[in-house]
């Protein structure tokens, strides 16, 4: 058992029990908090995999932007859920059967095939290539164009939803 | 720089200052003509430079400068377009440029700059100024220049389309320059409006110009090109044109060509039947009248047909019966000549005379070449070119002068007309002398002018070749010098007939000078063609080496036409006619002069004539009603109303009728057959939906759950199918 | 056993670390084990070397506001007070810790220690000379953001479990800043990016050896500058902790040591900031004979850093706290446009030059961009100026005649859009 | 070395506790998060396979960027909403939002 | 870059469509913002068609920029688009007209949004029109020009125009139904409806299609169908009358992209496909073509002439113009195939001619409605008698303008027109010596109808009834009006550039 498997299971434990206390806990914020717990630790499992974009942007968007964003969310909203109430609603035992089926489902798909073994190959590069892979026309700047303009409508769009009406 | 750039060079600086006055300078009249008097000037040194080197050219004509581009692709080749100065063209070059900077300084004054802009004239631009500078001098020169731009390109062009651009653009300039006043409107309704005229010389070109059109195709079609040089100057080019036959029985495509061409030419160069439009031009500014009728686009039409003189006699040769295109010249000039020149004795406008003895000089021009007289015709071309200029340019300074007596005086009364003139001579001496001097010119005063010799040549030629020409020129010569005299007459001797002629005056240095240079011209041009035969003089010249014009233009064709052999009788009669016709003129009215309201002393001996000839011979009237009234009503009433409105409109109006009533029958029997049984079927379908709408619980968690749930479901599926539990 | 002259005294610190590995390594212990351990130590001196900075730094401020308001300042403790700061150690140690009823305990004391690990991280990519480089990451840049996005979320926790309605406050501002203030800050920082073609902090300080990025992007330099200062919260952008409104924001509750790391945290984000400012745009480590005695090029670092902490101060002590819808309209309206227009005129100024003009020398670079740079700014004044005015004559007559003048030069930032935001 | 079925198992398994929390939490805000979860399952698993499967073909970051870019939209656009709709209900329990029903 | 090169006619085509969706974002009440915006982006397709042109002419014959892939594989329809030396010239036409047009109606207040969103659907259509060559896709664009121009005049236009958009419509749907028809047979009979197989395929195709029918009575049929749908976009006499109406209904900047751009549709029609599809029966037919086109030529005239309406003169003179290009397209069909002396080059001259003459009349007629459009805004009417003349006292630079555009249209040597009208009458003089001479009445009331505007327009005392009007142009008039100027007075001077690649093409049709 090497230290990187080491690693892994380490992280991959945090991620998973700071994931299940965020579908579980009764308090949002502590919710929120494990959230981003989750979050960080997937963050190091892009590190694992070379992708240190991925962290990087994984902690910039998920833990600077969205995570905040939840929180504030759930302290402006703080006042109907009293932090004892029931969290839960009726068809919590279905849902939960379902997640487990899934879960076993896919399991058992992943188990049935050979995976190939990690390549060990350079990524230091993978940065530029993937600028150059989204800004050449040759390349995906198309979806990238796209995204940029989803992002820019959902920005308008937040803003008109939830802006005050006077 | 190679000669050849300098002949493309030649049109550009008018083509430039056009474009420099309408786009910048527009707004400032002295820099307006400043550019265009400057870059004329250039243009004009550059062709005299040109001009020169074409004389001291050994065999010029033999070969020539020339120079082209393609143009436009016609399939596989191209159609090239190019310059070309060969001995006719550097004629040309000397008088046209020259004329044109003459004319251009002349306009200056004539448009009174200087004078200040007077407050009424500010916002009626259109009508002429009542005083004071013309409020569009600049745009006066802008055409002007663009005139100019379309005469040298013409000359210079060494190919039938260049030079029909040239003509055409002078066609444009000279609708522009006569509408010039196009806001001026008459007190009498009968009298044609400068915007009516200037539409009616338009059309009336152009009813020659697509004939030509049509010639030029024709031409390029069984040549392949249309460079002069390869058309006119190859035997067998202009044999095969004589030989083939055309679509007219009759005709080779030579003569064909030529009677197309010679019928542009005849509405260029205003013979008849299209003539009617040149006297009506007068409604053009003077110095506009000088450049149409003198320097450039009427002397266009005739260069037209010298130049293509091989053309129209190909397959004759000297003594042979004239080819078709010949004779039609050979007549229709005449006849113009003499008609022309009866209505001119007749007319009290003082520049429709001139207008109307142009045509008839004209006439002699388009004779001579009928006749054959090649270099004749190219000789007088050129000397009346001078002599015609100074005319209406001193007719133009008479005007101006009168002009400026109606403004002192406050008359009533036209000043272009010579019965309100009179002893000019002391108020304007300049004026006097060198009208004097182009009257006798144009009226062949033996010797001295320019006229003369060119006259008389053709007289010459007419006599060898065809006696009935001959004596139709003869008398029309006879009558040229009697209206001459006439008109000198009336407006220069005898007493002020009215007020304005007595407080007329002499006009700015700006319009003498050209007088002064044109009248030097309208006597030493002539010189150079002095027969080599003529008694004395012909010895003297040729020793002195002027008269060299006869070999140097007869370069031009591929064998030189030899002069006609001197003869007395021709000599004698145009001495005889043109003396005569001034002595008879002088004592119709120099002896005893009229008086103030009294009437032309022709009009009780000729009597009915008088009132035809002052009417010229209702051709306006013929033509308006045989082509103008019918052409309206066809394009009004028969096309649109009849043929548009009713018959094709009609038909289609019919055709969507009858569709809406098919559709209003459908309409009905769709509602009781098709509409009712889906009515029922979306009923069922309602009841359907109104039972299964309860599991539409709008909880988005529920719905998830649902879809969830199926996912589960196929995945436990497809992975029983992976695993083979199941087949 | 290393070399002592392979390194040489420049490097004495590396020659020292090695030494150590060394030594481990003799001891028996297997080499994966070693890299760990060193790199521990390693890291465990650099965050002590961080944590102690403010000790100093706190004295510093304390005397250079006192100067700033014409105070002698601490003088008591030790030689012109040098010793002041241990004394407030001691004092915060003694102090009771209170947790108050309500509080949520775990999160109240997780806080400030999510605090000081947001701060202190940051060093690890803060590269002190040419060869003491925490960790070259090559996504250096984002990592500090990211990192500095912990910051914010330590705040709120901070303010949130307080269970304090001015602590609440406190947060809720912190968001409303910090995230808003994110934006300028990370398109200011594509330009080094930009310009060095990296997002490894350590090539961005290399790639300043003959020219500092203060020169090629000073629109850049300027909003990063006050953009990061608004991201500690300091004056004039102190509204997190504006004593005068909301008590003291989201650390009202806490008490000794706990308020202590709030404390250390503010003011070691401070110095960061600057030492950030210092490496992307002043050149770091860069100076004579940096490269060849590392430890030189510590000590430029330091002293570009601590000249740009003055200014910090500087600017602490002497402008007024902004209120809260100009510091948002000045971010929206103001400086991200900005930041977007120099990110965008940069890029182009590049592009064109590395197209037309290759070979271009640094110096013409820097001309153009400068000069980019300034023509941008001149635009950007040009239409402030102009929407102002359009304000001003909205505001004229009702309004007294100082927010009109204040309408009117556009150039002073907060004044800029002050009829259009008040009014 | 990491075999790959364990970054995807990981994957898998995150997923499903954020479909658990996506169906059974009362809270909006709460729901939100989970489907948070589940997003950050789909981009492991997209990184993953980049590193495993194309190293050195750069197309599975650029997904996983683009994935990124959706979850901003829709956490933005999600938040909005429940806050709007905390507004005029003063409520974000997902159960009572059920006007679209019949 | 590569990219923008590979897709160049692609992009061409659809950048308008693009615009659309991006005006279409903009809310109605931004004015100045929409027309901005549609005016600038038209720019891009502009700058685009300029490259290609630029790039084609660089070099090569025959198809190029060409782009296939396969559309609906079940029918052999492909996406096949690709441009040569006739479809450029169109499109050049069409990319440097439109942003024009939306220039010109930049004084249009009412709905703007949608009326500049049609406008570019427009561009789209034509451009793809041009740029097809696979059958259903020219069919489809052709119907895709059709549409908006329908609610331009339906809603835009002025008085009558109702009547006129209707008129418009259902004649050029009935004339289009033949085609989609005939498309369909071809496609049917040879299972592909990519035009460039189609030009080897179908003429030669002889087979048992239809029980009993020859195959020469489906090809003379359906080269029947293709004819009438061409003849009435042309329009050919005796299916010009739509078109006086549609014009004079139609706003200023719709007549402009009507005469400029969509008669040329009609005369492209029937270079692109009826001569290499149907070469027997065009050559059979020709002489009934040119025969139809010296009417066009000469009641045009007469009927422009007879107007009193000053737009209405201007639709008709495009009647007169496009008689030529018929004329023209006339020749080179009678002359296919036969190689008598001379006849070849004539057919390839009046071939070029005729594509230039499409060009120019572009130019010149949407110059000349552009002026009357400029007009009508002061004056707020048509009527020559009522307008009286006298305006060029108010208005010198629109006389100037008007002038120098009347002279284009009218054919005067040195402006364009007289290039193309040149070209034309030589290479249909050998071919169609009678009709030719005849048709020359209708060149010589070419002038007269122009003079007759003129006169009633500028000339005359100065008029007080327009005193105060403002008649003069303003800066984005001119500004609108220059280019067109330039273009005429360049390829009046120097033809080459574009008769060039045109002329390779020509010869290249004529195989």
């Amino acid at each position: 058992m090497s230290i990187s498997q080491i690693l892994f299971l380490i992280v991959g434990a945090v991620t998973l029990i700071s994931a299940v206390l965020v579908v579980t806990m009764r308090n949002l914020v502590h919710a929120a908090l494990c959230l981003i717990a989750t979050l960080f630790s997937i963050a190091v499992l892009f590190v694992l995999l070379d992708a240190g974009f991925m962290a990087a942007v994984q902690v910039v968007l998920y833990i600077g932007a969205i995570a905040i964003l939840i929180i504030f969310a759930v302290m402006l909203t703080r006042r109907v859920m009293a932090d004892g109430s029931e969290q839960t609603n009726s068809q919590w035992p279905l849902g939960l059967a379902i997640a487990a089926a899934a879960l076993a489902s896919v399991a058992a798909l992943l188990n049935a095939p050979v995976w190939p073994a990690l390549p060990s190959v350079d990524t230091s590069l993978s940065i530029s290539a993937l600028g150059k892979a989204l800004a050449s026309p040759d390349g995906y700047v198309v979806p990238f164009q796209i995204a940029s303009v989803l992002l820019t409508v959902a920005l308008v769009g937040a803003i008109a939803v939830a802006g005050e009406k006077k | 720089m190679p000669i050849e750039t300098l002949i493309w060079l030649i049109p550009v600086p008018p083509l430039l200052s056009f474009f420099l006055i309408w786009l910048f300078a527009n707004r400032n009249k002295a820099l307006s003509h400043t550019i265009a008097i400057v870059l004329m000037a250039i243009s004009w040194i550059i062709s005299l430079y040109v001009f020169l080197t074409a004389i001291t050219t050994e065999h010029f004509g033999a070969e020539v400068f020339g120079h082209s581009v393609p143009w436009l692709p016609t399939g596989d080749g191209a159609l090239n377009m190019g310059v070309m100065v060969d001995p006719l063209t550097a004629g040309m070059l000397f008088f046209v440029p020259l004329t044109c900077l003459l004319i251009f300084i002349y306009s200056v004054g004539y448009h009174n700059f200087g004078g200040r802009l007077d407050p009424h004239d500010v916002h009626s631009t259109g009508s002429p100024a009542h005083n004071g500078v013309e409020p569009m001098y600049s745009r006066f020169f802008a055409f002007l220049s663009l005139f100019a731009f379309g005469m040298l390109l013409l000359v210079v062009a060494d190919n039938l389309l260049m030079m029909f651009v040239g003509w055409e653009i002078m066609g444009l300039c000279s609708y522009l320059l006569i509408g010039f006043w196009h806001g001026r409107n008459y007190d009498d309704p009968k009298k044609i409006t400068p915007r009516q005229a200037a539409v009616k010389a338009f059309m009336t070109t152009r009813v020659g110009d697509v004939f030509m059109m049509l010639g030029i195709v024709y031409l390029y079609f069984h040549t392949g090109t249309l460079s002069f040089r390869e058309i006119l100057y190859n035997e067998d080019v202009l044999h095969h044109l004589a030989e083939t036959p055309s679509y007219i029985v009759g005709l080779s495509v030579a003569a064909m060509v030529g009677l197309l061409l010679f019928a542009g030419t005849v509405g260029k160069s205003a013979q008849f039947p299209l003539h009617v439009w040149l006297p009506d031009a007068m409604e053009g500014p003077t110095p506009v009248s000088a450049m149409i009728h003198a320097a450039t686009m009427v002397s266009a039409g005739v260069y037209a047909m010298v130049r293509m003189f091989p053309l129209m006699s190909a397959g004759w040769h000297h003594g042979e019966a004239l080819t078709p295109p010949m004779m039609a010249m050979g007549f229709i000039g005449a006849f113009t000549a003499l008609f022309a020149s009866t209505i001119a004795v007749a007319q009290r406008d003082v520049k429709k005379v001139l207008a109307y003895s142009t045509i008839s000089q004209l006439g002699y021009m388009i004779a001579a070449l009928g006749i054959g007289a090649y270099i004749a015709a190219a000789f007088h071309l050129i000397t009346h070119a001078f002599f015609k200029a100074l005319l209406f340019l001193g007719s133009g300074s008479v005007i101006h002068g009168v002009e400026h007596g109606v403004h002192h005086t406050h008359e009533h009364i036209d000043p272009q007309d010579m019965f309100n003139m009179g002893a000019l001579r002391k108020k304007m001496p300049i004026t006097f002398w060198t009208f004097l001097i182009g009257g006798f010119a144009l009226s062949g005063f033996p010797f001295v002018t320019a006229g003369f010799w060119s006259k008389d040549e053709i007289l010459a030629d007419a006599f060898v070749a065809n006696q009935l020409v001959f004596w139709v020129l003869v008398i029309s010569a006879f009558l040229t010098a009697f209206y001459t005299m006439r008109q000198i007459a009336l407006t220069f001797l005898g007493e002020p007939r009215t007020h304005s002629a007595e407080h007329a005056q002499e006009t700015a240095w700006t319009m003498t000078t050209p007088l002064v240079i044109l009248s030097f011209f309208a006597i030493f041009a002539g010189f150079v063609g002095v027969p080599e035969h003529f008694p004395a003089l012909g010895e003297l010249f040729h020793n002195l080496n002027v008269n060299r014009f006869h070999e140097f233009i007869g370069g031009t064709l591929i064998e030189h036409p030899e002069a006609v052999e001197f003869n007395v009788f021709p000599l004698l009669a145009s001495i005889v006619v043109g003396v005569g016709g001034l002595t008879l003129g002088w004592l119709v009215y120099g002896w005893k002069p009229l008086k103030a309201g009294q009437p032309d002393p022709l009009a009780k001996p000729l009597g009915p004539i008088y009132t035809l000839l002052e009417n010229k011979y209702y051709f306006d009237e013929l033509y308006d009603f045989i082509f103008v009234r019918p052409a309206r009503w066809i394009s009004e009433v028969l096309v649109y109303q009849v043929m548009d409105k009713n018959i094709i409109d009609g038909f289609l109006h019919g055709v969507a009728r009858v569709a809406v009533a098919i559709g209003i029958f459908f309409k009905g029997a769709e509602k009781v057959i098709i509409n009712d049984p889906p009515d029922r079927l979306a009923d069922f379908t309602q009841w359907l939906g109104r039972s299964f709408r309860v599991i539409q619980t709008g909880r988005i968690q529920s719905y998830l759950l649902i879809v969830m749930l199926v996912a589960v479901a196929f995945g436990g599926v497809y992975y029983l199918m992976l695993s083979g539990l199941v087949k | 056993m290393p070399d002592f002259n392979d390194y040489g005294i420049g490097n004495i610190i590396v020659y020292l670390w090695k030494l150590l590995g060394w030594w481990i390594g003799s001891l028996g212990v297997p080499e994966p084990w070693v890299t760990v351990i060193v790199t521990l130590v390693a890291i465990v001196s650099l965050a002590t070397m961080a944590l102690l900075i403010p000790i100093f730094t706190i004295w510093l401020e304390r005397k250079l506001a006192a100067r700033f308001q014409d105070r002698l300042g601490p003088n008591r403790a030790g030689p012109y007070g040098l010793l002041q700061s241990f004394a407030d150690v001691i004092k915060l140690l003694g102090k009771e810790d209170i947790t108050p009823t309500g509080a949520d305990k775990i999160v109240y004391n997780l806080a400030p220690l999510v605090g000081v690990l947001s701060v202190v991280t940051l060093w690890a990519v803060v590269p002190l000379a040419s060869t003491m480089v925490g960790a070259r990451i090559n996504v250096g840049v984002l990592y500090v953001i990211g990192i500095s996005g912990l910051g914010t979320i330590a705040i709120m926790m901070g303010g949130w479990s307080s269970n304090n309605k001015f602590a609440l406050l406190g947060a809720f501002r912190t968001v409303a800043q910090l995230v808003a203030y994110e934006v300028p800050m990370i398109v200011a920082l594509m330009v080094p990016v930009l310009l060095a073609g990296s997002m490894n902090v350590a090539d961005i300080v290399e790639r300043q050896d003959s020219m500092w990025y203060l020169w090629m992007a000073p629109i850049a330099a300027a909003l990063f500058f006050i953009t990061s200062v608004a991201e500690i919260g300091r004056a004039p952008f102190d509204l997190l902790e504006a004593e005068s409104e909301i008590v003291a924001g989201y650390h009202i509750e806490y008490t000794g040591m706990k308020f202590g790391m709030w404390m250390l945290t503010e003011f070691l984000h401070a110095f960061t900031i600057a030492a950030l400012t210092a490496t992307l745009f002043l050149g770091g480590w860069n100076g004579p004979f940096a490269k060849e005695f590392p430890l030189l090029g510590l000590v430029y670092f330091f002293i570009k850093t601590f000249a740009v902490y003055f200014v910090v101060v500087w600017s602490r002590s002497t402008f007024p706290r902004i209120r809260i819808d100009h510091l948002l309209s000045l971010n929206w309206k103001f400086f991200t446009p900005l930041a977007l227009g120099a990110l965008v005129v940069t890029s182009l100024v590049m592009m064109v030059m590395n197209e037309f003009a290759a070979s271009a020398s640094v110096m013409a670079r820097t001309v153009t961009l400068f000069a980019a740079n300034v023509a941008l700014l001149w635009f950007v004044f040009e239409l402030i100026r102009r929407s102002a005015r359009q304000a001003r004559a909205e505001a004229e007559g009702g309004h007294d005649e100082e927010h009109a003048s204040h309408g009117g030069d556009g150039h002073h930032d907060e004044h800029g859009h002050a009829p259009a935001s008040a009014h | 070395m990491v075999p790959l079925n364990w970054y995807l198992t990981l994957a898998a398994a995150l997923f499903c506790i954020g479909l658990y929390g996506v169906l059974s939490r009362r809270n909006a805000v709460a729901i939100l998060m989970g489907v948070e979860l589940m997003m950050n399952a789909v981009i492991i698993n997209l990184v993953a396979f980049w590193r495993y499967l194309q190293p050195t073909n750069i197309n599975g970051q650029v997904f996983a960027v683009i994935v990124f870019a959706v979850a901003a939209a829709e956490a933005s656009v999600g938040l909005a909403l429940i806050i709007s709709i905390y507004r005029r209900r003063n409520s974000v329990i997902a159960d009572e939002m059920n006007l679209m029903k019949w | 870059m590569n990219f923008v090169a590979e897709h160049l006619v692609s992009l061409v085509v659809f950048t308008p469509l693009i615009g659309m969706v991006l005006i279409g974002l903009i809310p109605s009440d931004q004015k100045s913002a929409i027309k901005w915006a549609a005016f600038l982006w038209s720019l891009v397709p502009a700058g685009l068609s300029i490259y290609l042109w630029l790039a084609y002419a660089a070099g090569g014959v025959g198809f190029r920029f060409v782009e296939q892939a396969v559309w609906y594989a079940p029918i052999g329809a492909s996406y096949h688009v690709g441009v040569d030396g006739i479809s450029v010239p169109m499109i050049l036409l069409t990319g440097i007209l439109t942003p024009l047009a939306l220039l010109a109606s930049f004084s249009i207040q009412d709905r703007i949004k949608p009326y500049m969103m049609l406008f570019l659907m427009l561009e789209t259509g034509m451009f793809g029109v041009f740029a097809s060559l696979d059958l259903l896709l020219f069919f489809l664009f052709w119907e895709i020009g059709l549409v908006p121009m329908y609610f331009l005049i339906n809603q835009w236009g002025s008085a009558n125009r109702r009547y006129a958009s209707f008129k418009f419509f259902v004649y050029t749907m009935a004339g289009s139904l033949g085609l989609l028809l005939s498309i369909q047979l071809i496609g049917l009979s040879t299972g592909t409806f990519d035009i460039v197989r189609l030009f080897n395929i179908w003429p030669g195709l002889d087979k048992e299609l239809i029980a009993g029918v020859p195959m020469p009575t489906i090809k003379t049929v359906s080269f029947f169908a293709f004819c009438l749908a061409f003849a009435i976009k042309v329009p050919m006499w005796p299916f010009h009358t739509w078109l006086p109406d549609a014009h004079t209904e139609a706003p200023t900047a719709g007549s402009m992209i009507l005469a400029g751009v969509l008669l040329k549709l009609g005369a492209y029609g029937f270079l692109r496909l009826v001569l290499p599809l149907f070469p027997e029966q065009a050559a059979a037919y020709a002489p009934a073509l040119a025969f139809l086109a010296m009417l066009a030529i000469v009641f045009g005239a007469f009927a422009a002439f007879g107007q009193t309406d000053f737009k209405r003169l201007v639709a008709y003179s495009s009647v007169n113009h496009m008689g030529f290009v018929v004329l023209g397209i006339a020749v080179v069909a009678r002359a296919y195939g036969v190689d008598a002396e001379g006849w070849r080059q004539s057919a390839a001259i009046a071939g070029t001619g005729a594509v230039l003459q499409m060009f120019n009349h572009g130019l010149s007629a949407a110059a000349m409605f552009f002026l009357v459009g400029v007009v009508y805004e002061r004056a707020h009417t048509r009527d020559l008698n009522e307008l009286g003349g006298g305006i060029w006292q108010y208005a010198p630079v629109y006389g100037a303008v008007m002038l120098f555009c009347s002279m284009s249209s009218l054919g005067l040597p040195g402006l364009n027109g007289f290039v193309s009208e040149f070209a034309v009458v030589r290479g249909s003089w050998p071919v169609f010596t009678t009709v030719t001479a005849i048709g020359m009445l209708g060149l010589l009331f070419t002038g007269a109808y122009i003079l007759k505007g003129i006169q009633k327009v500028l000339h005359g005392p100065r008029n007080p009834k327009w005193a105060g009007h403002g008649m003069e142009m303003n800066a984005r008039e001119i500004v609108t009006v220059a280019p067109l100027m330039a273009l005429m007075l360049v390829i009046g001077v120097w033809p080459w550039w574009l008769a060039d690649v045109i002329n390779k093409a020509v010869v290249s049709l004529l195989g």
